[in-house]
């Protein structure tokens, strides 16, 4: 059997098109500059497919649209079905938006000797069609294939492109999500087991299995939960499961490096809410404390590490997994205003970060040093670029205006009611956030100009530079292509830091509809609001 | 007598030929143990055809003994071109092979 | 005394079956009728046929067999009984499991066949001309120039088919026994017929013949018991009798044990694995293809029919102590995979794992776990005899370059080859979408289904272990330079070229669309008579 | 408490001009905007349009207030909703602005000094080669200012609250070139966040226990609440705005603020963003009049009172002419603080002071800025003296501003500060008695280190005439340009002038917002009060006289002291005390943290990895190679098989 719904062929489109400009730019890439062309363009047209898949989308509609469906293995009931909520349609969107940037960021990229532009484009053009793949699956068999497979492409593209230790990191990458997604498969089968035994007939079925599981009993809820968190808190990664990032990022090329804590890590965040809370929500309200506990230990250890990191790309990734400290508090504590405030911080997480990370690469690219001691009084020789380091590290501290404050706001002030001490904890994080980036920028940025290359450039140690002369030297400010890459990313942080209307507006149903599958209600309630399944 | 002391001897044997295949070095001698064992068996399938009272358990021995005799043929071609290599028949000679 | 005669036709299958008052079915069997008929013929076509001919004709004979067997056995499961039937007097059971495994061998066995006939490779085939010859002697340097290859490789290649054929379906333990010696002796003349190395290949060989031997002294001892418990060797008297009788269980459960050992030697299950490493690596590789991929299929075909058949009543004994052997099975596999510094060897290790993860499924005794277990020995085969294929074409002026770190950097030097061993390594590790995940997919779907869920949570572990050193192949050919003097990789010819692309792409369907070869192993179960 | 009630109740819908109240906001963001955003091409006239914007922003705020005071004073609150910002379900955080005397009271003060302030920068940067960008972050701070007081619900107040905090950290560390600047800058911001916890968690308690943040609805429901609650909030708004005002225990930054740009000062670190705790207090009234609120507001006067002795003290001893008045800026807040912990009877004193305060301070800053224009930027009072003749106006200007400080009968301190002295002293009982009598010693105090200065500074002996500044140049005091001694004058005139008429009609302007001024009679009537203070400050003035007018001054600060100067010359210990407490312990930690990642969490990840490569590597040593040992090993697995199904079966 095979059914559609409305706008299912956007979806489909989607899914597709990154893959056959995966397919063309592998053909092209004899020819740097035209598979380069190739691939942006191909990106570019999926972002405006996204767009038009947001417009498409009915906020008020049902819960999973542009859905279709086609058996792949009757005997385990398994489907090939795609379908987007609110959640998974502004993940997409987010993927369809990082996606040409790192391409246009990656333009100019020196790669290791024997490595093609068009492999390394046509590889981050397939990873990007299994990640919408792996947010839009509602079958759970097939999430799981795809959440597998997305480590391939990416296993490549760090082992391939990276830096100098990249076997290393690109193995423990592997290795780290290969043995969560196996434990997670055990979970899977689990689930089946039980749908097979309720109803006789076996299904992978997103909805059908909801229905099943969510009925079961405590402790089968507690082991299935298990597995899927293992996957999941291995992928987010929350605090101890942490350690692969970091190398991870350190290694990986600076576009694969935002794809990777941008959209691949969100995948676990995205699992809690759409697999743990409907599926286990006896074992989500079980195990939420020990989950809590993980996330404002993450909050607090992140922002601690990352202020000890003498490697920039590392304290990169020490200060994601603060964040995803932050989008777990939200997710498990239960309240509609904490849920949308951890949905939008997936999102602008992407952003504010994808944007830090960009511009720390063009620190790298000018620096040609991956270690803050090799910086300092950068300002003074690229005033531009540091307002945009500047600008990126104030979203991650989430100052008001930035995008990051409405979702850090709307986490803290969501959890508050349900988990007052983890809350108050978490906030202290806000601290934290600030002395780290302000630390980053101050080392970076201010102060005498220090490291060699940039001293060179500065002519003399400690000389007051004057920007016009230093920007003929070696270290230039912006190029209009970076200004490009950037200028997209400075206007949402401002923009949805003032309106973040529109992106709420699209997850808030999403939400409702998962607290009211795990049978949560807020816990400031405005009266007149009652929840209604869809 | 019972026929059990017979199911103890081929046990008894089967456990020599055993103890053979591990302690002896010359790979004749490995070999003539495995035989050793074959022909315990044999010696059980008699006893136990007796005890059941039905033909199989010998006619069974016989087919072991044609096994035994395809075996020692093969087994004997195999020995005979490693020791034309190595004018030595010690099985831990040949160790190349390991970890 | 239906025995005796059962096993007497059995001995003289070749010949038309004579003319009795009930003659017996032969429609069913005759694949095995076939293989072992055209085995003989070859035998005749060594003996008389002029040596330029040998190759060709005995290429042809083989191959057409196997065709034509297996055209046989389709014709023959469109119109075959659902329940199965029984053969030769009872001593052969035609049922559904089995003729799904027969598919499989004869599939596989084409495959390595293919390997085994290539000459492009190795200039006049792995094989060496005259096995007589001492290595290292003039007259060895000579042959190993000379293009002439030892053609009785091909009747021992049918031989040993038949009797796994012969082995899957056997219905009591003689026959069992006998079709276990059928396959054996080939194989251990087999493995020491290299061309190059040949030290290496006939000391596995001796290594395989004597524990092989060995443990069919053990397999047959465990006969014997179970014959003096049941009083019958038939796989059906024998869950009878252990199903309610007053003999002593010492009897059944010390044959028990012997049987079984003899059948996990075979099926190279740790720790009765110690041969494999060894063996694998050097034997020839076609021959190591042949042995894991089809050896592995009859050995588990025997294990799924006794345990499911004759000890299916006892389960509850012998299920914890299997499950031991399977975790050491995989902990040995996995572990010792880590640190092998020879492709083959590693490959052997693998196999010792997968052999685990196959006990588990056949543990599970349940038609889940049977038909779970069939598909995957039919994923695995098909993996390992393209993975072989792919080992046997990365060659230096000393023959296969098979010690890894001449593998570094081959993605550089030959990007196909490597891409189609990194799939086909991704599919040993059991990634989504190649044949490898679904076969583990259906496995512990039944093994958790019957309860398992420990085990399947090892099983687990000890995959992602055992993925890291797939993936250091993988690292060393894509992210390692290559080193200077590399080996070099030989553009295969049409017969190993077939023999990968079909391994390939059976590995993919049946990793992308494998509803049709799930519901042929789930079409029926064993038929207990 | 009534207050409060007919507070929600009179909110009214902003009409006529008052609906274009987001001009306030808009202009300066436009300016900062375009003058980020248009880059170097911007310099030649960016100053013009930084200074006109809030000139404009300025100019319209003086017409909203007539619009306003031609209403009746019911009528005078007034709420502007912009949009929608964060609404989900039960929360709904809506952009809008309140309208109404004390956030008029505020643009009028903000927009005012803060044109003042631009226009004097025109002067004072114009040899910085980024005068534009620091026009462009001057406009930024005043667009922020303004949604910090216009705001109509705690989360807008925490938005213009943090903006501010980032125009101050941009502003301080303006010499971004100098690690002190940038450090200084740092501090700054991470102080204020400390605070900003503080007003996060009020907010949070506020959403959990009422519902809502707007101001309307919070003080229409806050009476309803607990006790504890209450006090809870109360405390940690206090907490936010000792942050931002400096304020005991967060006062250490405000000094070192000081390494920014003197109007920065003069504008962010004297006149307005500093006395935003004030405001947070002031316009949380209903919640602090509240009689559940009696123990916060005990603690707000307890902070407040400390604050300003140790503002006090330690302005004593210092010798950087910024640094002292930053200290002063202290303990001038510390009065605002303490006179709004008094609650209806402080309220529109504390308003009152922070407005006269607003003026005369900048216009010592300006001074400030003024003198070291011309002396080469040379900050360390004991290298100037005897100004007052090489620049007359600053010196006028800066007197003026300086006997305003004081307290000097009629100039506008007197009428604020004493009105504070005086309701401390009606607070009645001991607390009457301690609080006043720290008021009072304060003015003294107050009175003493502001006469140093001026003596160090204006009077005296040149001592600069042989020295060299550290760049090697001889000084050469100037009078400054008309940019900039145009604001110091009127701001001269507002010093003078403000107290007289702002007291009168301050309090009733002001009661719609704060409540009616309760007049308390304490033990002490007000005419003596108000002469007690005269007098200590003369007391004060005089003993400056003493010590630094008759002798000859050293050059460079006497090593030598008595301890309690070397107290206070170190800040009474205060960043000792951080660093003992938060800063040196959190390095520890992180190192340590570091080092448990590295050894510890993937330590054990990598130890599993090494631990199975090991037992791998040992056991693969079994496969001898030996058939022999092989066959044992199937022998021994056998027995092992057999040997457990027997167990299995017979156990």
């Amino acid at each position: 059997m095979s059914t559609s719904s409305t706008g299912s062929w956007l979806l489909a489109a989607l899914l597709l098109l990154p893959l056959v400009g995966a397919a063309v730019v592998v053909a092209l890439r004899g020819n740097d500059k035209t598979a380069k062309s190739a691939a942006l363009a191909f990106s570019l047209a999926e972002f405006a497919l996204a767009v038009v898949a947001w417009v498409q989308f009915e906020p008020s509609g049902a819960r999973l649209q542009q859905a279709f469906s086609f058996d792949w293995i009757p005997a385990f009931g398994v489907h090939i079905s795609f379908a987007v909520d609110g959640i998974a349609l502004v993940m997409i969107a987010v993927i369809g938006l990082l996606v040409p940037l790192v391409i246009g960021a990656g333009w100019v990229d020196k790669l290791p000797e024997g490595r093609t532009k068009g492999g390394f484009f046509a590889l981050i053009l397939l990873e990007q069609a299994l990640t919408v793949g792996v947010f839009a699956a509602t079958d759970v068999f097939l999430f799981y294939v795809l959440f597998e497979i997305m480590l391939i492409p990416m296993y490549f593209l760090i082992g391939s492109y990276g830096g100098a230790r990249r076997q290393y990191a690109a193995v423990k990458f592997f290795l780290y999500s290969f043995l969560g997604g196996l434990i997670m498969l055990a979970s899977v089968i689990g689930c089946y087991v039980l749908a097979v035994e309720q109803n006789g007939t076996g299904t992978f079925e997103w909805a059908e299995l909801v229905k099943v599981v969510s009925t079961a009993p405590l402790e089968t809820q507690v082991w299935l939960f298990l597995g899927f968190f293992a996957a999941f808190a291995i992928k987010a990664p929350l605090v101890p499961l942490h350690t692969w990032l970091p190398d991870a990022t350190a290694e990986a090329p600076i576009g694969v490096a935002v794809l990777l804590v941008g959209i691949l890590d969100k995948v676990g965040t995205f699992g809690f809410l759409r697999y743990l809370l409907p599926m286990f929500p006896l074992a989500s309200k079980e195990l939420a404390p020990l989950v809590l506990v993980l996330a404002v230990v993450g909050v607090i250890y992140g922002s601690m590490l990352a202020t000890g990191q003498r490697d920039i790309k590392r304290f990169l990734a020490y200060v994601s997994i603060a964040h995803f400290g932050f989008i777990a508090l939200g997710i498990f504590a239960f309240s509609s205003q904490a849920m949308v405030g951890s949905v939008t911080y997936m999102v602008n997480h992407s952003i504010a970060t994808g944007m830090l990370i960009l511009v720390v690469g063009m620190v790298i690219a000018r620096g040609g040093s991956t270690r803050v001691a090799d910086y300092g009084g950068m300002a003074k020789l690229t005033p531009v670029l540091a307002a945009m380091l500047l600008i990126a590290g104030l979203s991650s501290m989430s100052l008001p205006g930035t995008n990051s404050f409405v979702s850090e706001f709307l986490v803290l002030i969501g959890s508050f009611p349900n988990a007052p001490v983890y809350t108050i904890i978490a906030t202290v994080g806000m601290v934290l956030a600030a002395l780290y980036v302000l630390w980053l920028y101050q080392r970076i940025m201010q102060g005498p100009v220090r490291g060699d290359a940039l001293v060179g450039a500065a002519g003399g140690p400690g000389t007051m530079v004057d920007p016009a002369v230093g920007a003929k030297k070696a270290i230039a400010d912006l190029s209009g292509r970076e200004k490009l890459v950037l200028a997209p990313l400075v206007v949402l942080i401002v923009g949805l830091g003032f309106f973040p209307k529109p992106v709420l507006d699209v997850v808030t149903p999403a939400v409702d509809a998962t607290m009211c599958q795990a049978a949560l209600a807020d816990p400031v309630q405005s009266g007149e609001r009652q929840l209604q399944c869809r | 007598m019972t026929p059990t002391y017979y199911l103890l001897l081929s046990a008894l044997l089967f456990t020599i030929g055993a103890v053979g295949v591990l302690v002896r070095r010359n790979a004749i001698v490995v070999f003539m143990c495995i035989e050793l064992m074959l022909n315990a068996v044999n010696l059980s399938l008699v006893t136990f055809a007796r005890i059941n009272g039905s033909l199989d358990g010998q006619i069974m021995a016989f087919f072991v003994m044609v096994v035994a005799a395809a075996e020692v043929v093969v087994g004997l071609a195999i020995i005979m071109s490693i020791f034309r290599t190595r004018r030595t028949a010690s099985v831990d000679d040949s160790n190349l092979l390991k970890y | 005394m239906s025995v005796m005669s059962s096993v007497l036709l059995l001995a003289q299958e070749q010949a038309p079956a004579p003319a009795r008052a009930e003659a017996p079915p032969l429609t069913a069997i005759w694949p095995i009728l076939i293989v072992l008929g055209a085995a003989c013929l070859s035998v005749l076509f060594e003996a008389l046929l002029p040596k330029h001919l040998r190759w060709p004709g005995q290429v042809v004979l083989t191959l057409l067999t196997i065709v034509a067997a297996g055209v046989k056995l389709v014709t023959y499961v469109s119109g075959a009984p659902a329940a199965g039937e029984t053969a030769m007097f009872g001593t052969l059971a035609v049922d559904r499991p089995a003729l799904f495994l027969w598919g499989t061998l004869l599939a596989l066995s084409l495959g390595a066949v293919l390997l085994i006939a290539d000459r492009s490779v190795e200039p006049g085939g792995a094989f060496v001309a005259t096995a007589a010859i001492r290595p290292g002697t003039v007259q060895d340097r000579a042959q190993v120039g000379s293009t002439g290859m030892q053609t009785e490789v091909f009747p021992l290649t049918l031989f040993a088919l038949g009797g796994m054929m012969v082995f899957c379906a056997a219905n009591d333990l003689l026959t069992m026994f006998v079709a276990l010696e059928v396959l054996s002796l080939p194989l251990y003349l087999m493995c020491g017929l290299a061309r190059r190395r040949r030290l290496l290949s006939q000391e596995a060989a001796v290594k395989y013949f004597l524990l092989g031997a060995f443990a069919s002294a053990f397999f047959l001892y465990g006969v014997a018991l179970l014959y003096g418990y049941a009083g019958s060797v038939r796989l059906a008297d024998i869950s009878e009798a252990a199903a309610g009788s007053d003999r002593s269980d010492t009897l059944l459960f010390a044959g028990m044990g012997l049987l079984v050992v003899g059948l996990l030697f075979k099926a190279a299950v740790g720790p009765f694995h110690t041969w494999t490493p060894d063996v694998y690596q050097g034997a020839p590789t076609p021959v190591t293809a042949f042995m894991a991929a089809c050896t592995k299929v009859a050995a588990f075909g025997g294990i799924l029919r006794v345990l499911q058949v004759a000890l299916e009543s006892t389960q509850w004994e012998w299920r914890g102590v299997l499950w031991g052997v399977a975790i050491v099975s995989m902990v040995i596999g996995a572990v010792l995979g880590l640190t092998q510094t020879d492709v083959k060897r590693m490959i052997a290790y693998s196999s010792v794992a997968h052999a685990g993860f196959l006990l588990i499924g056949s543990i599970a005794v349940t038609e889940k776990g049977l038909s779970s277990t069939l598909f995957y020995l039919l994923t695995y085969g098909f993996t390992t005899i393209a993975t072989f294929g792919v080992i046997s074409l990365v060659r230096d002026s000393s023959g296969e370059a098979t010690h890894l770190s001449q593998w570094a950097g081959l993605a550089k030097r030959s990007p196909l080859l490597a891409a189609v061993f990194t799939f086909l390594l991704l599919a040993l590790a059991g990634i989504p979408l190649t044949s490898g995940f679904v076969g583990k997919f259906v496995v512990f779907e039944a093994a958790l289904s019957d309860g398992m869920g420990p085990l399947v949570v090892v099983a687990l572990v000890a995959s992602a272990v055992a993925a890291f050193f797939y993936l250091r192949v993988i690292v060393l050919m894509y992210f390692s330079e290559p080193a200077a003097d590399g080996p070099t990789v030989t553009v295969p010819g049409a017969f190993t070229t077939a023999a990968i692309t079909l391994g390939v792409i059976i590995t993919l369907l049946l990793g992308i669309a494998p509803a049709f070869a799930l519901d042929w192993a789930s079409s029926g179960v064993f038929a207990i008579r | 408490m009534t207050g409060t009630i007919n507070l929600a109740a009179e909110v009214q819908q902003a009409s006529g001009i008052a609906n274009l109240a987001w001009l306030l906001l808009a202009l300066p963001a436009l300016g900062a905007a375009v003058l980020l955003i248009a880059g170097r091409r911007a310099d030649k006239w960016g100053h013009l349009l930084g200074s006109a914007t809030v000139i404009a922003a300025f100019v319209y705020a003086v017409l909203l207030f007539f619009d306003t005071t031609s209403l009746a004073a019911d009528d005078r609150t007034r709420e502007a909703h912009l949009f929608d910002w964060i609404s989900i379900h039960s929360l709904n955080v809506e952009f809008g602005l309140r309208i109404d005397p004390l956030s008029l009271t505020f643009v009028l003060l903000i927009t005012g000094v803060g044109s003042l302030i631009h226009i004097y920068s025109i002067g004072y940067m114009s040899d910085d080669r980024d005068r534009r960008r620091f026009f462009a972050y001057l406009n930024l701070f005043v667009s922020a200012m303004l949604l910090l007081v216009l705001g109509n619900g705690f989360v807008t107040l925490y938005f213009g609250w943090e903006g501010v905090g980032l125009a101050s950290y941009l502003l301080i560390g303006w010499y971004q070139g100098k690690d002190f600047a940038a450090t200084a800058a740092k501090k700054a911001f991470l102080m204020n966040r400390v605070g900003d916890v503080g007003l996060a968690l009020a907010i949070f308690l506020m959403f959990k226990n009422i519902g809502s943040t707007q101001y309307s609805v919070v003080f229409d429901k806050i009476g309803e609440q607990s006790t504890g609650v209450i006090v809870a909030i109360g405390i940690l708004l206090l907490l936010g705005a000792c942050g931002k005002s400096g304020q005991f225990p967060l006062q250490a930054w405000l000094p070192d603020a000081m390494a920014g740009p003197t109007p920065v000062s003069a504008l962010i670190h004297a006149a307005t963003m500093v006395t935003a705790g004030v405001y947070l207090i002031a316009r949380s009234n209903p919640l602090y009049s509240l009689p559940q609120a009696e123990d916060a507001r005990l603690v707000v006067m307890i902070v407040g009172a400390v604050t300003l002795l140790i503002g006090c003290v330690i302005g004593c001893a210092y010798d950087d002419f910024k640094k002292v008045l930053a200290y002063s800026t202290v303990s001038q807040i510390g009065y605002m603080i303490l006179a709004v912990g008094l609650g209806p009877a402080g309220y529109a004193f504390g308003i009152l002071h922070l407005l006269t305060h607003g003026f005369f301070k900048a216009g010592l800053f300006l001074g400030a800025g003024s003198v070291m224009h011309g002396m080469n930027d040379e900050g360390d009072i004991r290298r100037l003296g005897g100004l007052a003749r090489k620049m007359p106006i600053t010196f006028i200007t800066w007197t003026l501003g300086y006997l305003a400080l004081i307290g000097f009968p009629f100039l506008s301190g007197y009428f604020s500060k004493d009105a504070i002295i005086a309701a401390a002293f009606s607070e009645g009982g001991s607390r009457g008695w301690v609080f006043g009598g720290i008021a009072l010693l304060g003015a003294g105090l107050t009175a003493f280190y502001m006469t140093r200065l001026l003596i160090l500074v204006f009077l005296g002996k040149p001592r600069w005439e042989n020295l060299k500044s550290e760049d090697g140049r001889a000084y050469h005091p100037h009078e400054s340009g008309w940019t900039m001694t145009l604001p110091m004058i009127v701001l001269a005139v507002g010093s003078v002038g403000a107290g007289a008429v702002l007291s009168g009609m301050l309090p009733e302007w002001l009661s719609p917002t704060l409540g009616e001024l309760v007049e308390e009679h304490g033990p002490l009537s007000h005419t003596v009060i108000a002469i007690l203070t005269v007098a200590i400050s003369a007391i004060g003035a005089g003993i400056a006289f003493a010590l630094f007018g008759r002798r000859e001054q050293p050059v460079t600060r006497p090593q030598r002291v008595s301890f309690p100067v070397r107290a206070a010359r170190a800040d009474l210990y205060g960043n000792h005390l951080n660093e003992a407490l938060f800063a040196r312990p959190g390095v520890w930690l992180t190192r340590f943290l570091v080092f448990v990642d590295n050894r510890g969490v993937d330590g054990l990840v990598n130890g599993i990895a090494a631990g199975l490569g090991g037992s791998s590597g040992r056991l693969r040593r079994l496969q001898t190679g030996f058939v022999r040992s092989y066959a044992l090993s199937m022998l021994g697995g056998s027995i092992l098989v057999i040997a457990a199904l027997l167990m299995v079966r017979f156990a």
